[in-house]
């Protein structure tokens, strides 16, 4: 029989302990200087403050919605700046994190959540998809993307990886399943990156799977593992590890973050409901950038000008993000036609003439058109 | 003797009483339980009637309604909660070839009384797949009952009479109009409300008859109100499968003149069928050809488009205009 | 110039064509490699292209769509295949919210180019899921294209056209006829087919208009022949979204009378927005209401019963009839 | 990383070899008497002699299709005899052995491939659901009902137990993989018995999955077993203690009989087209029947007036399934309409009234109707 108590005690890959403390794992060798170490704690600030900044927006009423990342930092800035210029992701609709990595400018990912656009940025320039929101239908595009790098040839040290973002919940989509079924039997070049934070909405672990997620990957027939998902340093190394895997011709990898989500699922969502207040006090003592700040200091690695400056930043950032949140502008009725089809299209033409026609006529009489 | 009910705390209160009426009931689906639901519609019943009635399933649409198919095959009643209209499709399957075919499969040997519930429509500015009105997939697919309400004495009633029918009963709910407020008298009995199959005469008139469902009723009915110039009736259609035909070609026959109203996108939405049908059994009587206003046929826009995509007061009063102008 | 083929043989003959103008043209799906599809449609294509461009997936539709999709994201032009009809169920989501989606979704910034070629229909005393006409969901979703074929040169040309489509497009391929077989000059230049969106009368008439498309666009040019009494035109609708509607609604100007026949259900089935939307531009024309003969409104039903279920010579006829009648 | 090599060297559950030499294991006690093994070995030989009739009916054009179980009924009289009256089976369209367990009338499943039904039988009185087309679907009706009987507290020792079988192939489908999700989750009482045949029409197993099907149990958290599905004494006792388990509260197994599919996909498939014979001839040595009978030989608990006179039984029911076959009634038009609501449906009733009348406007043209 499987064990049934284990999503408490993951045999978790751990860089670093909350306290902040460095140790070496034999499986994932880390190779990062000073620099890159406060790259990544400055990644971490300034993404919870994009987050913050858009909650903020949204009780303001500038967002109509807004998924907040707080808590899942570190797997977001581990794993994603894990990729290089040339690889491919695939994120769900938390990945802000990943998003920052991938050059998306934080207005790109408010403008989606205020209704402006559907995900104004473009996937290709950026190797990051467009965010997906019917849970699990990534990980097939992903999968169906690696087997085209595959027809490409693009494999080897300098071949391209993809990636797959998704949450604990989504394991228990079909499409997540067959994605895992597809990748293997390919060998395809993609790895999973499950964002395990515990709660699918108002669901708990418990309901969606039984035992450790990452496990998943060897019924499927590719390693799994488990790394501590507020362990940045962790998520860097193991989501490397497997990238270079995926490159190097030797097919997927799960990787389970196991992380918590300290936030709300969404700003609609009142978590006060479904879980206790003890849970998240526990969670904040790992807290992933108490805990690379706790690594700097001890190891002398910043002083208190750097994070002095790391915060200025934030601030700035802060202050960017409101601002061009508040003057993104409203899409023109017009655009509902836009790009439906990439040929044309008489039936849509004409729909959009008559509309076209039906809001002059309010113009025509001196009123304004709609509700 | 009525109580002040919010649409989605009557469906609340019907399913209770279900629940209370039929140890077979359940309520499954993601996040009903200790949540109550995204919309809060099964609130407060995970506390009362417990875990192993209402059930909080892993995060599958495929698995909930197949799960629901199975404990229906075992004797049970499952109402089952699809999220958001845009999740329904990953249960497309188990929807159209096995609870909607079960029956007939079987000749009869088989019933699987599922309801599915699903928040539908738009209008709440929401981000992609939340907003969606898929109500046409469902009714050209034989072997569903399609039902939806416009108000909270339907909610209350209507869910019930669902989750007695024998039949899978598709429940649409329209959640912009979940806050709308109603006496609803609860304390009635369920054999004198008015059957989940008939269509209801919301506004009687003579001129012309204006017919919708769902979230569209109340705009149907403020542009009855607000065309002074002419005499509208408004046709609450209830049940999209069947529809009640008759009800509908009473009232043409009497009016002349049919315009139909929904948020479904236009080319094949459940506008076609009823302009069709009423045609060919109206041909004589119609003074103008049946007008649709419905949603364009695009995917649903980013939200901030959203109000110039979903027909409002001002597009429904264009079509009727449009029915005089012939 | 023409070679001789069946409706399959052209399909496969275009597939080929398409494959050699094209290294980014993949056709995947199940068994579509060695055996070349249970209909043989994909033949040696498998042993002439090679493994990595004629791929037998895993039994998964969904995944066979959502993989094709990111397949088409790097820059490919898959050609997936739906076993059958009743199979494509599975792959609801990744059709509907995915690939119908996803350019507009991305403002024009993503492509993605899949044909799904879905053999369906009638009429090939199959057992149950193998016999659907699930048409109207695609119609009814914004964003696909649709099309069908009712003889060789069609199919030689359209699957041709539907791959060099940037747009995704579902290719219905009517079972029952694949072994219909005419001349098809596959010498001719792509450029010069009939573009894959027109209609095309395939009889001129001049009392009534007879519209179908794929497996019934035979019998409704046996039912033009065998109504002596009047002249029938018969319209080949070839593509289901967009509806050529210029020609349509040009000839029943002409003629004053609109019968629709399909295998569809009769409720929501194409005949319905056809119906709606002819009567809307035609309503001064019109001598008879549109007529639709359809399958009825059930579950396709056990093969013995098919000849009965699926509109047929004498049923198009009572449909012609029905027109003369008003 | 995983094993990517074990699908030909599966680690299986055998009690019997090839040669019929019987072997007993240490996990899968099982107590059968001669009269019992006597009773399997005619099992086997009737459904194997149905089966054939079936195909000849089928190349008389007395059926449409058939889907032969030629090689399998091991897999499906073991398994099948392993269940109690109460239990519940959700088969796919293939498991005509099982169906013989339960008491389906043969002619019952001719005349769903004749097409006069789509399943004649009543389920709930044979505790055999009717045959599932679309792949996979039937497993999240199992779990379901698992999950019903749950609900009515028949667990323990009497307790109910549910089976759902299915092919390799099915193995690849998000619905069979969420069915193991929903299982697992709540300690559901069903067993997932998957026919492992090797092939899934044209597609040899390598294009399903890449590691033996039996361990994707373990990634959801639950057991997965292999079983020799040619050996019926072994589906035998796995199945019992799969079904035991379930029935005592320990939730899904998932059985992987390693058999293989003698005869072609249905009666319309050429398998010439795709696979060698030799492997065919390989399998022939390991006929599910044939091995029996050798264990019947060697351990003297048959002679050959036995093997006669099942065999003479098989002659009689060949002969009586194919006058039954030909006797099935044709269902009469009207049919089309019958059940498809429970409740009173005003829109079909005059659909059939109507077709009503234009059918009998033909008889009273003195014509027939339809083409
Ligand atoms: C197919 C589908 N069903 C339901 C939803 C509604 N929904 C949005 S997020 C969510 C929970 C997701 O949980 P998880 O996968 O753990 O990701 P997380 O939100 O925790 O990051 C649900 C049920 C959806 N988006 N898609
Ligand atoms: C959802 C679905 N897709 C495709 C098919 C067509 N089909 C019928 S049987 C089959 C192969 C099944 O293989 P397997 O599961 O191994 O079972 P076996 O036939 O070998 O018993 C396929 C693809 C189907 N019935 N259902
Ligand atoms: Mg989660
Ligand atoms: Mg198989």
């Amino acid at each position: 029989m499987s064990d049934t108590t284990a999503h408490a005690e993951p045999e978790l890959v751990q860089l670093l302990t909350p306290e902040g403390e460095f140790t070496a794992h034999p499986d994932y060798p880390l190779d990062v200087g000073a620099d890159e170490i406060r790259d990544l704690y400055r990644d971490l600030v300034l993404v919870r403050r994009v987050d913050s900044e858009a909650v903020s927006l949204q009780r303001q009423g500038e967002l109509g919605l807004w998924a907040s990342l707080l808590g899942q930092e570190a797997a977001q800035i581990g794993s994603g700046r894990a990729l290089r210029d040339g690889d491919m992701a695939f994120p769900s609709y938390r990945e802000h994190g990943v998003a920052w990595c991938r050059g998306i400018e934080p207005k790109e990912l408010l403008g989606m959540f205020r209704g402006v656009t559907n995900g104004g940025w473009d996937p290709h320039e950026h190797g990051f998809h467009l965010y997906t929101i019917v849970i699990g239908s990534q990980a097939l595009h992903a999968t169906g993307y690696a087997m085209g790098v595959q027809r490409d040839g693009a494999v080897g040290e300098d071949g391209t990886a993809v990636i797959a973002y998704f949450g604990d919940g989504a394991t228990s989509q079909g499409d997540t399943n067959e994605a895992f079924n597809f990748a293997s039997v390919n060998n395809a070049p993609v790895v999973f990156f499950c964002q395990n934070n515990q709660w699918a909405i108002s669901e708990p672990l418990e309901r969606q799977a039984r035992v450790p997620i990452y496990r998943r990957a060897s019924g499927f027939g590719f390693p799994g593992v488990r790394v501590d998902g507020n362990d940045v340093l962790a998520c860097l190394a193991v989501t490397r590890a497997a990238l270079a895997n995926a490159r190097e011709g030797n097919g997927p990898t799960l990787i389970e973050a196991f992380t918590y989500r300290m936030g709300a699922h969404t700003t609609n969502d009142d978590p006060t409901r479904y879980r206790a207040t003890a849970e998240l006090e526990e969670w904040k003592a790992k807290d992933p950038i108490l805990r690379l700040r706790r690594h700097l200091e001890r190891e002398g690695l910043a002083d208190e000008e750097f994070f002095a400056s790391v915060d200025a930043e934030a601030d700035a950032i802060g202050e960017r993000v409101r601002a061009e949140c508040r003057a993104l502008p409203d899409p023109e009725p017009l655009d509902i036609f836009h790009e439906v089809y990439a040929e044309p299209n008489v039936h849509i033409d004409q729909q959009r003439s008559e509309f076209a026609e039906y809001l002059a006529s309010f113009e025509d009489a001196g009123v304004e058109g709609g509700r | 003797m009525g109580t002040n009910l919010t649409i989605g705390k009557a469906i609340n209160a019907g399913l209770r009483a279900a629940m209370e009426h039929d140890p077979k009931v359940l309520v499954m689906g993601e996040d009903v339980g200790r949540l109550g639901g995204v919309f809060r519609v099964t609130d407060g019943l995970h506390k009362d009637f417990g875990a192993d009635r209402v059930i909080d399933t892993p995060l599958a649409e495929s698995g909930i309604v197949g799960t629901a198919i199975g404990m229906a095959l075992r004797g049970y009643r499952p109402v089952v909660e699809i999220q958001f209209d845009g999740f329904f499709f990953p249960a497309a399957n188990q929807t159209f070839t096995q609870l909607a075919k079960m029956r007939r499969r079987s000749a009869g040997k088989l019933s699987v009384p599922v309801v599915m519930r699903i928040p539908y429509g738009g209008g709440i500015g929401a981000v992609e797949h939340h907003s969606e009105s898929p109500e046409a997939y469902f009714t050209h697919t034989a072997g569903l009952r399609v039902v939806t309400v416009a108000n909270p004495e339907d909610a209350y009633w209507m869910i019930q009479q669902a989750i007695r029918s024998d039949d899978p009963v598709i429940f649409l709910e329209p959640k912009r109009r979940y806050y709308e407020k109603a006496e609803v008298d609860t304390t009635a009995s369920i054999a004198e409300a008015t059957p989940m199959g008939a269509a209801r005469i919301a506004r009687p008139g003579t001129d012309a008859t204006l017919l919708a469902y769902g979230p569209m009723v109340k705009t149907a009915l403020q542009a009855a109100e607000a065309d002074t110039d002419h005499s509208i009736e408004v046709v609450d259609v209830r049940s999209l499968a069947p529809v009640d035909y008759p009800t509908i070609v009473d009232s043409v026959k009497r009016t002349g003149r049919l315009v139909v109203a929904h948020e479904a996108p236009l080319s094949g939405g459940p506008g076609a069928e009823i302009a069709a049908r009423v045609t060919e059994e109206c041909f004589y009587h119609l003074e103008s050809p049946v007008i649709r206003v419905a949603a364009f046929d695009t995917p649903y826009p980013q939200s901030r488009l959203e109000e110039h995509y979903l027909p409002d007061l001002d597009r429904v009063l264009d079509g009727v205009d449009r029915a005089f102008a012939f």
